[in-house]
């Protein structure tokens, strides 16, 4: 999980493609930043009109729960107990 | 990585129209068991619905509410519903109850009802807050 | 009275799209004329292998595999929509017509609903 | 455009979450005032929330809640909450508060509880179903 | 009001601009349909991003609560009494 | 510690911005520095002229209005959101600072927080 990681805000998305908050979050994010996609924004490893950050990673429950089990590499896969390792790396976090 | 913090989780999304509380469960199970403290889990907005007393969901699906009030019991964790956001929404305890006469009073134990007060004094006093919204 | 029940949600993330399938079947069970249109992101309930039980729903693949047997006449996908989310089609389920054109399909019936 | 119609509403955005309930009210309101007939206001998903007996907001804020079951008191127009929506969200009566053992029943009059069986005959018998949605 | 309105379908939309919903219900309007912006959705008329079909008016109530008295011309707004006319005038309703 | 609160969503038609503005009035009560940034549709709560007493609100400009005497430090909007939705500037509130990067501003602040 690591090596995709930037050193950055911890951005925390869960709004679902093409919803504005979803968009607003794409493009607020900086070169250090990482991304953390939960709940419907899993959905935008599958979408082929999403580009996605270099640093992202997604929840696995979430994925697995809509079918995307092979949608991520293993390195972008996080378990709730990676995510709050996340929490404690970052200090700066944006819920979007 | 043995450094412990701590934690005030806001929940904004209601159980049944978002994952917002089970999403934020799973974590604060997470946060727990890695060591860290909750200080406190705050409801705002839509959120408060979380600590209704009388959802009845069918028997074979998770009742957030209860599994909630259970994990909050269990770990001695603060549960606080915003007041301006509960009175609104219908949810009340027995002393708002009696202040606006109202026929009953639905909230849920060990769950409490304060104001923003409470959620300004997690963002002074907590290491990390970290907010769980609806996706609508 | 031919009723088309329009889902355009994610599934899991909202109760929105459960609530749909609730309505389809309500009128099936009346022996009432109804159809499911999955379109936009809701055409991400349509794909195979998903497993809920580990955000602690159960999957919604399940309900919709009834709807068939329940008496839902035909379930429709925006073509659009599924291939960029599903551009594999075996990850589709199957027995899904694909529509070209929402504007026409929706022509077709008395009343097109949302569920919130 | 003398020819009176039979109306069913559908509200699915809650009070405080969206404008469903006050755009609902005007249109009902204008609808009876041009001499249609509502046939019945049915509440599903986040809806439901309209029908509780606990809203209790500031004082100087209109109370949805209250209007919408002055207005089907005053033209005797049936009020029903989805049941399934209901259970889930924690709106139930007397008689679900007994099936269910729940502590309370907040379900304001004149609304009742049935199933969406009320919503299929509503498509069925009135002239036209209009829905409110949420917006977000 | 009435020189605005087409024969085909009558759509209601409450959605903002840039909503998912929002977007597609434009994109399902046919030559003859009719658009009634409600709610948020009245922000579509200020919006530079947005084309809006020619058979289109809002609820003057919300353009007055959004500052937007002045954002339509006069046969475009409508008294929640008109949107009950036309909800006569239109068997088929779609909201969205 | 310093805080801002975001709104995106359009006025009136849901509670969260109204819900976001009493979190920013709640930290200045609390002498905590807080700051409110508009961006994408919610730049509409910043249009002149409101009257939302047909409709049965409170017009939300009264409130906006109250928040630098009540210590808000700072209002902010999006430049491109204000452009789209309001190019005549005689349109928009007085005293609000016009922010070309959304991205830039974010960085400034300790907490980042949308009310819903």
């Amino acid at each position: 999980m690591n090596q995709s990681l930037g050193t950055g805000t911890l951005h925390i998305l869960n709004k679902a493609p093409g919803h504005p908050r979803f968009i607003a979050c794409l493009s607020a994010l900086s070169g250090q930043d990482s991304l953390v996609l939960i709940e419907d924004a899993v959905l935008a490893l599958p979408d082929t009109d999403t580009a996605l950050p270099e640093h992202t990673v997604a929840l696995e429950l979430d994925l697995d729960a809509r079918g995307l089990s092979g949608a991520a590499k293993t390195d972008q896969k996080i378990s709730h107990q990676q995510l709050v390792q996340l929490t404690e790396q970052h200090p700066r976090i944006i819920s979007w | 990585m043995s450094t412990k913090l701590s934690y005030t989780l806001v929940i904004t999304g209601a159980p049944w129209a978002s994952q917002a509380p089970q999403t934020a469960l799973a974590f604060a199970r997470a946060a727990v068991s890695a060591g860290h403290r909750l200080d406190r889990v705050f409801l705002y907005g839509e959120g408060v619905h979380l600590a209704s007393s009388l959802c009845a969901p069918p028997s074979d699906e998770p009742h957030w509410p209860q599994q909630w009030s259970d994990f909050l019991s269990d770990n001695q964790i603060p549960g606080v519903a915003c007041v301006a956001s509960a009175l609104r929404r219908g949810l009340v305890d027995e002393r708002e109850q009696n202040r606006y006469q109202l026929p009953a009073h639905n909230l849920r134990s060990p769950f409490e009802i304060a104001g923003l007060g409470e959620w300004v004094d997690g963002t002074l006093k907590s290491d990390r807050v970290l907010y769980f919204h609806g996706s609508a | 009275m031919t009723t088309l029940i329009v889902i355009d949600q994610a599934p899991y993330g909202s109760w929105a799209g459960r609530e749909a399938l609730d309505m389809v079947f309500s009128l099936a069970a009346f022996d009432q004329p109804a159809a499911l249109l999955f379109m936009g992101n809701g055409v991400n309930w349509l794909r195979t292998a998903q497993n809920a039980k580990g955000i602690g729903q159960k999957t919604v693949e399940k309900n919709l595999s009834a709807a068939p047997l329940f008496g839902v006449e035909k379930i429709f996908a925006e073509h659009e929509a599924c291939k960029r989310f599903m551009p594999d089609t075996n990850s589709r389920l199957a027995d899904i017509e694909l529509v070209a054109s929402v504007k026409d399909l929706i022509t077709r019936y008395d009343h097109v609903v949302f569920a919130g």
